[in-house]
């Protein structure tokens, strides 16, 4: 019970694929619908991300990150199945610490894109994970996307997911070598709101995360574009005793407070 | 049909002020045939931590056992209670452990941090976690759910009134839903204590 | 009423080069009551006078609706009338889902008139017994047809048809004139006097007239009973006040003139009618 | 021979002993009675002119329409009765539209003219119709040229280099004769048709107004109403000519 | 297949992204007398969208030793990624240069070993103490040693073409010449090929590049010029 | 054995008839139509539907086609006085590049436009039913001309009654003109008879590459330069994105003065960033 050992279990595939031959569909996962875009500027990458994520068209959080931290040096936008790209990049996060453990040196940028792809590959493109992936290291700044099936490119400006088509367009229209920090951002957020509004499956807000040989800036709703429009004039007050409550019960507290754990015998 | 409708289910979670509360429905049905009417979703897992499943009741409980399982073997390596977040983080690994053969369940996190701040997390199917602010909702008709919670929710709930906006907006929310119903349970739980209520529901 | 070889059938040609039934057609039109119409350059309007059969029963319609932009009046059989109404409904219908704009009036008269002339032509058919006066307003303005068994029609700035329609029209040449920039208002009045100058008996009265008006930014209204009311006063108090009495008075003499010359010459060339029937 | 009272002209489908079919003679009469049309070949082009009487002052000018485009490339100026002529303009017009929606290329005016000659004979073919009581001046331009065709209610057609038909025919074929058609811009033309149409009213009196058409390098050799300043200036002329000739008498 | 099925459900459905990327694409090499030259196009593809215009479809194997990859792009960076990683360890056991066919075969294994998993169209191509040669590895994983070889969806649009250009006498330019040329008129009939043309001629003095931007290249038949 | 269809075979190559591979090795040789993944739901992705997503859905399986010489996207925005309708001049045969000289705007009459993306031999059969429209106009002869708004909702009806036959007429068109009162008209019809009018509009790719550049920049009174720039830059945009495309294209303009269909021109465009040349200079063991 409670497998240690890592990677997945496969355990219930027999019976899932069973009841859906009996008709059952399978439950949807939550994905990120998403805009998500990054260039390489003068001194760094920023990065660019919406929102929203989606459970088929139900909105399931309005203000999720998809900007997810990979090393101090490097993050990585995630588009896809939500707990494919939380998983994949918590995972290499992860075994980027062990390694800058061991080596005592800062994690490069082309090391996270390599153990992505290849876990991604691995995986035949089940996984479905879309990434932009950028930072910057001892050679400079780079920014790489990663395609679900493990393919990877190497691009001064990129976007994936379902609005990476209307973030295109912005970047293809607006794009300069040796831009500026600010010229940078101002274009990575046209690129996303481009998303937000022109890509159902995109929305929300804008975060944005900029990197530099300096460190990193992660401004996180960088752009409110959407907040409630609506507001209830007066939020329904509901006195106590409105609801029809026909039994109540205080369940104790039962947890011993431990102060302290008992020294070990040591002789 | 989705395997999700099959047994029905409707759980809320919501955050308050130093307070956090959930509740579920308390139908038990197979398809469109009602079994029993005292079927709670909301499991305790320590004082101040529950977790709500919806989805396949099968898969739910079998969750809810390995939940308990690992809680407590955690309780016997570290003699203390998991927090509510570190909770929610297991609960997302062991979800993702089955990337490709799924639990049909989604669970709703909801508890008191060490610091007394509320938690409330919940999660799809394969692990997506989401941590909010105000509200998490799962079941068979989330939508109607979503759509109570959307209006009735706002910032700084206290105890007694978090309890009387969520019990609204899961009983009106599973009106409308032929899947869910018969009632409901709502725990609220705070500093110093843990209130389960039961409500009255439709019966249709 | 003499007969000859030639007008018993559509399908033959009389030595001379006519068609009698056609001609015997054009005749149903002036049993029918007068209908009169008029265009400015905004606005067309239609007349009428309605007959009842008998003092019990209700009178006849005479002036349809086609579509928001047109309408007709009619004079000759009603049944026939009825039948052509249908098809332009069922026409103007068509344009609209197809283009969602009005049709052309021009084009649908056109269809209307070819539709007789297939009546014309076949031995088992015979020619529609009626006369129309199709009102409309389109993109090139208001517009007034007349068309005629014969499967002629004509487009008219005033026109008038039906029994005793030669006095009506007698008063449409004297006025049609001062038409292109009448209000809405008097031309309907001017339509009233050129229908009252048709009657052989009685006064216009809100029980036997029908007025209709289409034009720039008005869509196709039929004005009966109480919403004709007002005109008709006006046209008594113009009576009373007797300016307005003389042309009428003149033109009514005309008419019976005309009308009792017509019956005459019933089947005969007709050459004070415009040659209508067999313009060639 | 008459065949009035005979028995033996009253349908399209009877000889008389004589091998005559009265009936479609007497749709041509219809014609003949019909005011004046005529159609000239010019080097250029074709023009196509009709006299239309003005029964009624209350008619609006110019609306009651004789000569139609049937095509971008040919038009139809119809004698007799209208009605008539108009359903043999459908059927043109319905021809150039299978021919050009099946071969892909404007029907030939040769070919236009046949097939509207055929269906006209068709109506010479059964008792239970009667010929058509018109006749269509046929005007075309294809890649041969421009060719002027006569269409009449018996089904024959003729090419002509100028014709006419109705009440005044006679008077303006002699007109025609005297001309030298092939030398003639349309633009001329245009202007002898006017004073020709003239002439051969003079006698009637009645007001009639000229409708007439070209097809020909000034438009482009499309068919179309000859541009109403066109019209009017030769319609000016056709007036000067007249009083000319009055004071001559 | 079960949990493929199962991921279809709940996977992506942005279709641009959940099918593979790839790389249509026109890919050749060629031999002279004193090495070779390889050409590619750059264009990579996700259905019709162009995901990468400037796509560097030769990957260096070795210092003397590069690959063409047409196919699938993550299959063939992951061929290529492995050849690269038992070349080197290769290299670094033999103390020496490995051969440009040793290369080849590595690369065939890979190709051949897995061929109902893979997509991949390769060529291998590269100079050594023999001089250059060209290996073409098309899908299946045969591997055969020819003069010349094209590859991807742009090569059926150049085979007769190129059968008609190639001469076995070529000296570098020519050659150099020969494979611009020919993925000009690929790119200009093939939507799955485009953008710009990249080269790599390894010889003797090693391996050198040239990047030819898209509008650079001379317009084919009735394409229009790029303005200037 | 029956002969096989000839549609052209991915085994051998565009335009050759032959066995279609049991796996479709799309690596080498794509099929015909490059679809997306939009069903067609609205005028904008029309016509790039995945066959076969039609094929594997429920419902009445489309026995009819599949497009064989395909356009791409088509762009038009309103300005003051006037609407531009602009797209490249490639008819695609699959992924081939095929023709490149084909026109796809055409000239109703003096005041509408129509281009297509999409079946060229659909558009072409639409081509001679508006010409046949504009002959009947010309032959009635009464001044009456149909204006771009009759001829949009002719055009919804045709496309909705052939799709009713589910035999979609395999067009997304773009109508454009000025009405009679000096109106500006702008309208898109999809394959299944979808139809919506606005200020800008796209099809196929231009949806998502376009149309955002639209929304940012277009106004109904910008002036015509402002107007054909911005067409030009989303022209560049689709030509850079969209593989079935090339750089060639059309731009028109209806206005009150007529309809004006301009010469063929191509557009200046942007390679030789650094990055682009080397890419992968300074991340040695990437791609």
């Amino acid at each position: 019970m409670g497998s240690n050992g890592g990677g997945f279990s496969f355990d219930l595939c027999k019976r899932n694929a069973l009841l859906e031959r009996k008709g059952m569909a399978p439950p949807s996962a939550w994905k990120t619908g998403t805009t998500i875009a990054g260039v390489v500027f003068k001194d760094g990458v920023v990065l660019g991300a919406d929102t929203r994520s989606t459970s088929g068209s139900t909105v399931a959080d309005k203000n999720c990150e998809k900007i997810h931290y990979i090393a101090p040096n490097i993050y990585c936008c995630g588009a896809g199945t939500a707990a494919d790209t939380m998983n994949v990049t918590a995972m290499i996060s992860s075994a980027l610490d062990l390694h800058r453990y061991a080596t005592g040196r800062e994690s490069r940028i082309v090391t996270a894109m390599t153990m992505l792809k290849s876990h991604l590959f691995k995986y035949q493109g089940h996984v479905s994970a879309a990434l932009v992936l950028g930072g910057v290291d001892l050679n400079g700044p780079h920014l790489f996307t990663i395609f679900p099936h493990g393919s990877t490119d190497c691009l001064p400006y990129a976007t994936m997911g379902s609005g990476s088509l209307n973030a295109m367009s912005v970047f293809e229209a607006g794009f300069k070598e040796d831009m500026s920090r600010e010229e940078a951002m101002a274009l990575v957020a046209a690129a996303i709101r481009s998303g937000v509004y022109n890509d159902l499956g995109s929305g929300s807000n804008v975060d944005l995360c900029v990197i530099t040989k300096d460190g990193v800036d992660y401004l996180r709703n960088h752009e409110l574009l959407m907040g409630k429009t609506y507001q209830r004039e007066f939020p329904v007050k509901y006195p106590k005793g409105t609801a029809p409550v026909i039994k109540e019960r205080v369940i104790p507290l039962t947890a011993l407070e431990i102060t302290e754990g008992e020294a070990m015998d040591t002789s | 049909m989705s395997i999700y409708t099959y047994n029905g289910a409707a759980i809320i979670a919501m955050a308050g002020k130093d307070c956090v509360a959930i509740g579920s429905d308390l139908r038990f049905g197979v398809q469109l045939q009602t079994m029993t009417t005292d079927y709670k979703k909301v499991f305790q897992i320590h004082d101040k931590l529950f977790v709500g499943l919806g989805g396949l009741a099968t898969d739910a409980q079998t969750l809810h056992q390995r939940l308990m399982f690992r809680h407590n073997m955690y309780k016997l390596r570290e003699e203390r209670d998991m927090k509510p977040s570190t909770f929610g983080n297991l609960v997302s690994s062991i979800l993702y452990e089955k990337r490709f053969g799924p639990y049909f369940a989604s669970p709703v996190v909801a508890g008191l941090e060490p610091d007394g701040k509320p938690f409330v997390c919940g999660m799809d199917s394969i692990g997506a976690l989401e941590t909010a602010e105000d509200f998490i909702v799962t079941g068979t008709n989330s939508e109607s759910l979503f759509g109570m919670c959307e209006s009735m929710w706002r910032p700084g709930l206290e105890a007694d009134e978090l309890f009387e906006v969520l019990s609204q907006c899961l009983l009106s929310g599973i009106d409308r839903d032929a899947l869910a119903g018969w009632g409901a349970v709502v725990y609220v739980i705070t500093k110093d204590k843990v209130v389960a209520r039961t409500l009255k529901g439709r019966m249709d | 009423m003499f007969r000859n070889q030639y007008d018993t059938d559509v399908t033959t040609w009389s030595p001379q080069g006519r068609l009698f039934q056609v001609e015997y057609a054009m005749e149903a039109v002036k049993q029918g009551s007068c209908a009169v119409g008029l265009t400015s350059k905004t606005h067309a309007v239609l007349a009428t006078l309605k007959r009842a059969q008998n003092e019990l029963s209700s009178y006849q319609r005479k002036i349809f609706k086609i579509d928001d932009h047109m309408g007709i009046a009619i004079s000759g059989l009603t049944a026939d009338g009825r039948v052509l109404c249908r098809y332009m409904r069922n026409e103007c219908l068509n344009h609209r889902y197809v283009y969602e704009s009005s049709m052309p009036i021009g084009r649908l008269v056109r269809q209307v008139a070819d539709k007789h002339q297939v009546c014309t032509q076949r031995s088992w058919k015979r020619p529609y017994g009626v006369g129309l006066l199709v009102a409309g307003h389109d993109a090139r303005g208001p517009h007034l047809y007349n068309t005629c068994p014969s499967g002629n029609y004509w487009e008219y700035k005033a026109m008038a048809i039906g029994a005793r329609s030669q006095a009506s029209k007698t008063y449409l040449e004297k006025h049609f004139e001062a038409f292109p920039t009448a209000t809405p208002e008097e031309m309907i009045l001017h339509g009233l006097r050129a229908l009252a100058a048709s009657l052989s008996e009685g006064e216009l009265t809100k029980a036997n007239c029908a007025v209709a008006l289409v034009g720039e930014g008005s869509s196709f209204v039929v004005l009966e009973e109480d919403d004709v009311e007002p005109y008709i006063q006006m046209l008594k108090e113009e009576e009373g006040g007797g300016g307005g009495a003389e042309p009428m008075a003149e033109a009514a003499a005309e008419g019976g003139a005309a009308a009792a010359e017509g019956g005459a010459a019933a089947a005969a060339d007709d050459g004070g009618d415009g040659a209508a029937p067999m313009e060639s | 021979m008459s065949g009035i009272g005979t028995g033996y002209d009253l349908s399209a489908t009877t000889y008389s002993p004589d091998g005559k079919v009265f009936q479609t003679d007497y749709a041509q009469k219809a014609v003949d009675n019909s005011s004046t049309a005529l159609g000239i070949k010019c080097k250029d082009g074709i023009v196509l002119a009709v006299e239309k009487l003005v029964v009624s002052k209350l008619l609006v000018e110019r609306s009651s329409r004789r000569i139609h485009n049937v095509d971008r490339h040919a038009g139809i100026c119809v004698a007799g009765l209208l009605p008539d002529g108009r359903m043999v303009v459908n059927r043109a017009a319905e021809e150039a539209s299978n021919y050009k929606s099946f071969y892909g290329e404007p029907i030939p005016g040769r070919v236009l003219c046949e097939r509207l000659a055929s269906y006209m004979h068709l109506f010479n073919l059964y008792w239970s119709m009667r010929p058509y009581g018109t006749a269509g001046l046929l005007a075309t331009y294809d890649e041969d040229g421009p060719a002027l065709y006569l269409v009449e209610p018996s089904g024959v057609a003729h090419k002509y280099h100028g014709t006419a038909v109705g009440k005044a025919r006679q008077a303006v074929k002699n007109e025609l004769e005297k001309m030298k058609l092939g030398q003639l811009t349309c633009r001329e033309a245009v202007v002898e048709a006017a004073k020709i149409l003239h002439k051969v009213h003079e006698e009637d009196g009645k007001p009639f107004e000229i409708e007439m058409s070209w097809i020909c390098d000034d438009s482009g050799r499309v068919h179309q109403r000859v541009p109403a300043e066109v019209l009017a200036e030769a319609e000016a002329a056709a007036k000067a000519a007249m009083e000319e000739s009055d004071m001559e008498d | 297949m079960a949990s493929s099925r199962l991921v279809a459900g709940s996977a992506v459905a942005d279709a641009e992204f959940s099918r593979d990327i790839s790389l249509g694409t026109t890919i050749i090499a060629v031999q002279f007398a004193g090495g070779v030259v390889l050409g590619a196009d750059s264009r990579t593809s996700s259905g019709s969208y162009v995901a990468n215009r400037t796509q560097d479809k030769i990957t260096p194997l070795l210092d003397h030793v590069y690959l063409c990859r047409s196919g699938s792009a993550s299959d063939t960076q992951a061929i290529a990624g492995y050849v690269q990683y038992y070349l080197a360890q290769l290299q670094a056991e033999r103390g020496g240069p490995v051969r440009v066919e040793t290369a080849a075969m590595m690369a065939m294994q890979m190709a051949y070993g897995n061929k109902n998993a893979l997509q991949a169209g390769l060529i291998v191509a590269g100079f050594d103490a023999d001089g250059g040669s060209v290996y073409a590895i098309p899908l299946g994983g045969t591997l055969l040693r020819v003069p010349f070889a094209i590859g991807g969806s742009g090569s059926a649009y150049i085979t007769g073409w190129c059968d008609k250009n190639w001469r076995g006498d070529m000296s570098r330019d020519e050659a150099l010449d020969f494979v611009r040329n020919a993925l000009r008129h690929a790119m200009a009939r093939d939507s799955s090929s485009g953008g710009c043309v990249r080269t790599v001629v390894i010889d003797a003095a090693g391996a050198s590049r040239e990047f030819i931007p898209g509008p650079k290249l001379q317009p084919t038949y009735d394409e229009l010029p790029a303005p200037a | 054995m029956l002969p096989r269809p000839t549609t052209h075979s991915k085994a051998l190559g565009p335009g050759v008839a032959g066995p279609e591979l049991a796996v479709a090795t799309s690596a080498v040789l794509d099929r015909p139509p490059q679809p997306t993944a939009q069903r067609p739901l609205s005028g904008a992705q029309a016509f790039s539907v995945d066959p076969s997503l039609v094929e594997s859905a429920d419902g009445p399986r489309q026995h009819t086609q599949y497009p064989y010489v395909t356009g791409t996207s088509v762009l038009a925005v309103k300005y003051a006085g006037g609407v531009m309708l602009a797209c490249d001049t490639l008819g695609a045969y699959g992924s081939t590049k095929r023709y490149k000289s084909l026109e796809r705007i055409i000239r109703v009459n003096a005041r509408t436009a129509v281009a297509a993306g999409g079946e060229i031999s659909d558009f072409q059969y639409i081509t001679r039913l508006l010409e046949e429209l504009a002959t009947d106009d010309y032959r009635t002869d009464d001044g009456i001309e149909l204006g771009p708004r009759e001829v949009f909702s002719y055009l919804t009806r045709v496309m909705y009654n052939r799709r009713g036959k589910m035999d979609p007429l395999w067009n997304s068109l773009v109508v454009g003109g000025v009405e009679a009162d000096g109106t500006v008209f702008l309208g898109t019809v999809g394959m299944i008879g979808t139809h919506y009018t606005d200020s800008h509009v796209a099809t196929g790719f231009g949806a998502h590459l376009a149309r955002p550049m639209f929304r940012e920049r277009q106004s109904d009174d910008m002036s015509e330069a402002d107007a054909e720039a911005l067409l030009r830059d989303a022209l560049r945009v689709c030509y850079y994105r969209d593989k079935q495309s090339i750089n060639k294209f059309q731009v028109a303009k209806a206005t009150g003065e007529g309809v004006a269909i301009g010469k063929p021109f191509a557009l200046e465009t942007k390679w030789d960033y650094k990055a682009f040349a080397a890419p992968t200079k300074w991340a040695i063991g990437a791609w």
